[in-house]
């Protein structure tokens, strides 16, 4: 098709769409209380002992969304490993042989320092988010993306090798199915000492000096949440990184 | 509708997610599109910070203002030293 | 304890087990693992089949059960279609595992693990009754479904059949959640049944209740390969391996149409009840062109999978008629229609398959005459091209009545020529190949399918080439088999017939789920005739008068050179509309949007 | 205020499809269909908002404070997350497709002509 007339397309249609978006909008309420929302803000903390109720419709009340949402980040992984498995499989010993060993950046020591240094505190951080998901904003979801970038600083500050080390892909990948795993696991423990998949069948703690252990299964599910994301992602960032890094090797 | 700080400060925000939104598509390089792309999910993060989605406004900071684009530069820099590759094996043909 | 959420919890788990102990399994351990689980699907979809043809299953997440009659949870509504699909749905991912067996190397366990969650997201999909939860399946079955398509990412076919595919199919996903969430802002609900009684006490005939169901359903018939949204399908069907292909083409485009249905008649039926005639309309002018331009595009292909692909999409065509006509008999139709179709399909992309694997290629031409070799698979490959003709006693000859029947009542019958042409077409296209390949008959001008696309294909698997292994063509004999024993059956028959009334029972879904009462109409006994017994077998028949003419155009002289240019004009347009590139799809995409909801809303008002 | 939230949703869906649209450059449309994406979060967010109302994290206040809606916060953490992961497997993709062809311009990969 000729490029002006898939434009031309594009445009007549651009126009009708925003009508439409615009026709719906219209007719949108404006600021209004929701009674979903009110329900889930009011019950969250007397039924299931979670502050944050958006960890607890997420963990919780649409724990099942999370489990496929998990499963989502969980199948993406291995389709990128799957996509970009030439560097992983056919050609991995000859490829390990070509990237030229050492730093990644010409670093300084102050950089190597400063990057090792800030590895600890990140990691303190990200568990720190993780597992106080279910009192103050953030959870499983934010802490795990954060501790999936300290092996980047290690990257950064030390070499390629290290990094290589640290995250040794069948170790992460395991570690991953037994996030996503726990997750479900998680659910059926609900399943078979309660009735229903993914029911609060843990202890639920006290409601009025909340720990980070209240919540009954929503911090074992944060958890598992945690474990998930941080080697998903990592799985993900290293595996773009060696695509960048092997082809270096043997140019 | 009573024009407050908040209202101020929530109608730039948006302007800004508006118009960060629109340079990200409209840079036509995909190097300066990353940068555009890790400030339009800051942009965007401020914007459910003041929306009052704490929870929200975190994801997005780490994985639309740091992982996505990470992902993207990573992405990219292996696709430009293939082309520069592929430029500079033209060359030697040309040469010989 | 109750078995609901088995379908989708299983295969899940059994693939993060499978990932976690790829390094120690041995490959047949995992197919084991795969197959077995697969089947215990099955099973257990099979036994819901025969639970919910009395009642329904409700079943809330969690024990959220409604506070106050309002749902806080997410709840799977398991009614006899449902079941009916997510048995349909495993039985074809045994089916690719089976075929699969000796089939390429796998790496790992992570092909077994992708499947096993797209098994899981189409179950899903089935099953649900809350609409953010149907988008997050629907999102899980495209990421995996892209990943498998892509997985020999070594040749280039099968990495831009999966970037269309990813693109498209992620657009048309954030298209129905902007439906979702306008819906949301103002039932302030995400469960269907919810929404739905929100709606009809609300909204009815609300201008914005239109535009939700447009945003919707155009997000859903991206998956469904509606035209103009079905670029994608030839694209990803063509390139796919095989076995994945059995399940894009015979059950993952389906749950696209079958996504839209289940909205439509919990959602949206109660508040568009005024209308009701405009929505059959433009469901019955998608389904022509679809059914049109898959012909069309079937008839042209010289790449043999790239040909069943556009046959998935005329056949489409026809299932959007069904559903499009608003009745339960026609939805019965539709829904044998996707039975039949699904498994004949299936056998087709074996019998295409089977021969990639011995003649390292798929391409009408360069295999003329080679496939003498492989008589059975010929067999298979010339009962599949009558099957999906709609001759009698296969799945979609049953589905096809049910349909006609029903636009006989409403005095459309002219579009049983629609259906006819759609059936002429594939099937006389698959006669072609069949006869080209197998019987090595034709004239070798392949200037006939100049323009047509000849995407190199390799072989998936290792070893010996010269021999089929039984597990590959078992499979296309069962699926064959059971196309023609299942719908011969007048007891299923019958449950399809119930279970599309209760699908289009509003009030009846609305009670179960909210009031947790059983409170269906009853379903008027229908009585069978087919209508069409004559006119299949007609379709068949010009069917393989036009295989026969385009394999010897020369026959007809100089009046038969001027009715190929005449049937040949189409064809410029149409290849000028498939190029191939993204950029095109998208605006297709975004210029039908505007186009079908601008048809409604100009009609509606 | 929500309605011109509404609005940016609005033309971030139709800037992005036409960055798509218009796209030379693989990763330049990946990036554009993660804007479209964006569209939705802004419409979830706008949907959620009201004013006046703090966010519903009831750690050191009281239950009846007017808060905003949750559920529409936890679809967008769902929403971001997707996003992310769909970004990743179309990159992968991409990564493949220039080592294979050669190039990233979406109009000369044109293998499905026809």
């Amino acid at each position: 098709m000729k490029y002006p007339l898939r434009l031309g397309l594009f445009l007549v249609g651009a126009i009708g769409l925003a009508i439409l978006y615009g026709l719906a909008i219209a007719r949108m309420p404006g600021e209004h209380e929701s009674l979903y929302g009110r329900l889930i803000n009011q019950l969250s903390q007397p039924q299931q002992h979670i502050r944050d109720a958006v960890t607890a419709v997420n963990f919780d009340y649409r724990g099942f969304d999370t489990l496929g949402e998990e499963f989502i980040l969980f199948i993406s992984v291995t389709g990128a490993i799957v996509l970009l498995r030439e560097t992983y499989e056919k050609k991995k010993e000859e490829q390990m042989d070509a990237i030229t060993p050492g730093r990644a950046v010409s670093q300084t020591d102050a950089v190597r320092t400063w990057t090792l240094a800030l590895t600890g505190p990140t990691v303190v951080f990200g568990v720190y988010i993780v597992i106080h998901g279910q009192l103050t904003p953030g959870g499983g979801f934010q802490g795990g993306v954060v501790l999936a970038t300290a092996p980047l600083l290690i990257y950064l500050g030390e070499s390629f090798e290290v990094f290589k080390r640290v995250t040794s892909t069948p170790l992460i990948e395991i570690t991953e199915a037994i996030g996503a795993g726990g997750y479900a696991i998680i659910g059926i423990i609900g399943w078979l000492a309660g009735s229903w998949f993914l029911q609060n069948v843990f202890p639920l703690g006290d409601q009025n000096n909340p720990s980070v252990f209240t919540g009954g299964t929503v911090p074992a599910i944060n958890l598992a949440t945690g474990i998930e994301v941080t080697a998903g992602f990592t799985l993900l960032l290293s595996a773009f990184l060696q695509q960048t890094l092997a082809d270096r090797g043997d140019s | 509708m009573s024009f407050d700080v908040n209202t101020i400060l929530q109608l730039s925000v948006l302007a800004l997610v508006a118009v960060a939104g629109t340079l990200v598509v409209l840079t036509r390089d995909p190097f300066s599109q990353t940068i555009g792309l890790s400030f339009f999910g800051l942009m965007l993060a401020l914007m459910f910070f003041i929306l009052q989605a704490p929870d929200v406004a975190l994801s997005q900071i780490v994985v639309g203002a740091v992982a996505l684009p990470l992902m993207v530069l990573l992405a990219l820099a292996r696709i430009r030293r293939q082309e520069f590759r592929r430029e500079q094996k033209k060359g030697q043909e040309e040469k010989s | 304890m109750h078995f609901a959420p088995f379908p989708v919890v299983i295969p899940l788990l059994a693939a993060a087990l499978l990932t976690a102990l790829s390094g120690i399994l041995p490959r047949r351990l995992i197919d084991l693992i795969a197959c077995l689980t697969s089947a215990s699907v099955l099973v257990v979809c099979c036994y819901f089949v025969h639970v919910t043809e009395r009642t329904p299953i409700v079943y809330w997440f969690g024990g959220w059960a409604p506070v106050h009659g309002f749902p806080i949870g997410i709840s799977f509504v398991i009614d006899t279609m449902g079941a009916g699909l997510a048995a349909f749905v495993s039985l074809l991912v045994l089916g690719a595992f089976v075929f699969s067996w000796y089939y390429f190397e796998s790496i790992k366990s992570l092909y077994h693990a992708l499947m096993l969650v797209f098994l899981a997201g189409m179950c899903g999909l089935a099953l649900t009754g809350d609409l953010f939860n149907l988008f997050v399946w629907f999102e899980l079955m495209s990421a995996a479904g892209v990943a498998l398509c892509g997985y020999k990412s070594e040749e280039t076919g099968p990495l831009q059949g999966a970037i269309n595919f990813g693109v498209t199919n992620t657009l048309g996903a954030y298209l129905s959640l902007t439906g979702i969430a306008i819906l949301y802002s103002q039932t302030q609900a995400l469960n269907m049944a919810q929404v739905g009684a929100s709606l009809a006490s609300k909204n009815p005939g609300n201008v914005f209740v239109l535009i939700a169901f447009i945003f919707i359903a155009s997000g859903f018939m991206v998956k469904a390969a509606a035209f103009p949204f079905h670029f994608w399908l030839a694209d990803a069907h063509a390139v796919a391996p095989t076995p994945v292909c059995i399940l894009f083409s015979g059950v993952m485009v389906e749950l696209g149409l079958y996504a839209v249905a289940r909205i439509y008649w919990t959602v949206f039926a109660g508040a568009l009840e005024p209308y009701a005639a405009t929505v059959r309309q433009l469901f019955l002018i998608i389904g022509v062109l679809t059914a049109l331009v898959g012909g069309v595009g079937c008839f042209s292909q010289r790449h043999l999978k790239r040909l069943l692909a556009f046959s998935t999409i005329s056949h489409m065509g026809v299932m959007t008629i069904g559903f499009g006509l608003l009745d339960a008999g026609a939805l019965a139709g539709s829904a044998l229609y996707v039975l039949g179709h699904g498994m004949v399909k299936a056998a087709l992309f074996i019998c295409a398959g089977i021969l990639l694997n011995r003649f390292q290629s798929v391409d009408e031409f360069e295999l003329q005459g080679v496939g003498k070799r492989a008589k059975w698979t010929g067999i298979l490959m010339l009962i599949g091209a009558i099957g999906l003709a709609g001759v009698p006693t296969f799945g979609n000859f049953f589905g096809e009545s049910k349909i006609e029947d029903a636009l006989d009542d409403l005095g459309l019958s002219w579009l049983d020529t629609v259906i006819m042409i759609s059936g002429i077409l594939t099937a006389g296209a698959v006669l072609r190949v069949w006869a080209r390949v197998f019987m090595g008959w034709g004239e070798r001008r392949p200037d006939q399918a100049a323009g047509a696309p000849k995407i190199p294909m390799q072989r998936e698997t290792e070893g010996q080439p010269d021999r089929t292994p039984w597990t590959m063509w078992t499979p296309a004999f069962c699926l064959l088999a059971l196309s023609v024993g299942i719908a011969l059956s007048t007891p299923l028959r019958q449950s399809i017939e119930s279970a599309a009334h209760h699908m289009q029972d509003v009030g009846g879904y609305q009670t179960l789920v909210l009031q947790g009462r059983v409170q269906f109409k009853s379903v008027p006994a229908a009585e069978e005739h087919f209508p069409s017994f004559w006119r299949e077998l007609l379709t068949a028949a010009i069917a393989a008068a036009l295989a026969a003419w385009a394999l010897f155009p020369g026959t007809l002289g100089t009046a038969g050179d001027a009715a190929v240019r005449v049937f040949c004009a189409p064809l410029r347009p149409f290849r000028a509309i498939h190029s191939g590139r993204i950029g095109d799809y998208v605006a297709w995409f975004i210029f039908g949007i505007a186009a079908y909801g601008g048809f409604l809303l100009l009609r509606a008002a | 205020m929500t309605y011109v939230a509404l609005g940016v949703a609005a033309w971030l869906f139709v800037i992005g499809a036409y960055g798509m649209v218009t796209s030379k450059h693989l990763v330049h449309l990946c990036i554009c269909l993660i804007v479209v994406q964006t569209s939705t979060y802004v419409l979830l967010s706008a949907i959620g908002f009201r004013a006046g109302a703090t966010a519903p994290v009831f750690y050191d206040i009281s239950l009846s404070t007017p808060a905003v809606d949750s559920v529409v916060q936890a679809l967008m953490l769902t929403d971001i997350v997707v996003e992310a992961t769909v970004a990743a497997l179309l990159l992968a993709l991409i990564v493949q497709i220039d080592k294979r062809t050669g190039t990233v311009d979406p109009n000369k990969i044109d293998l499905m002509k026809g």
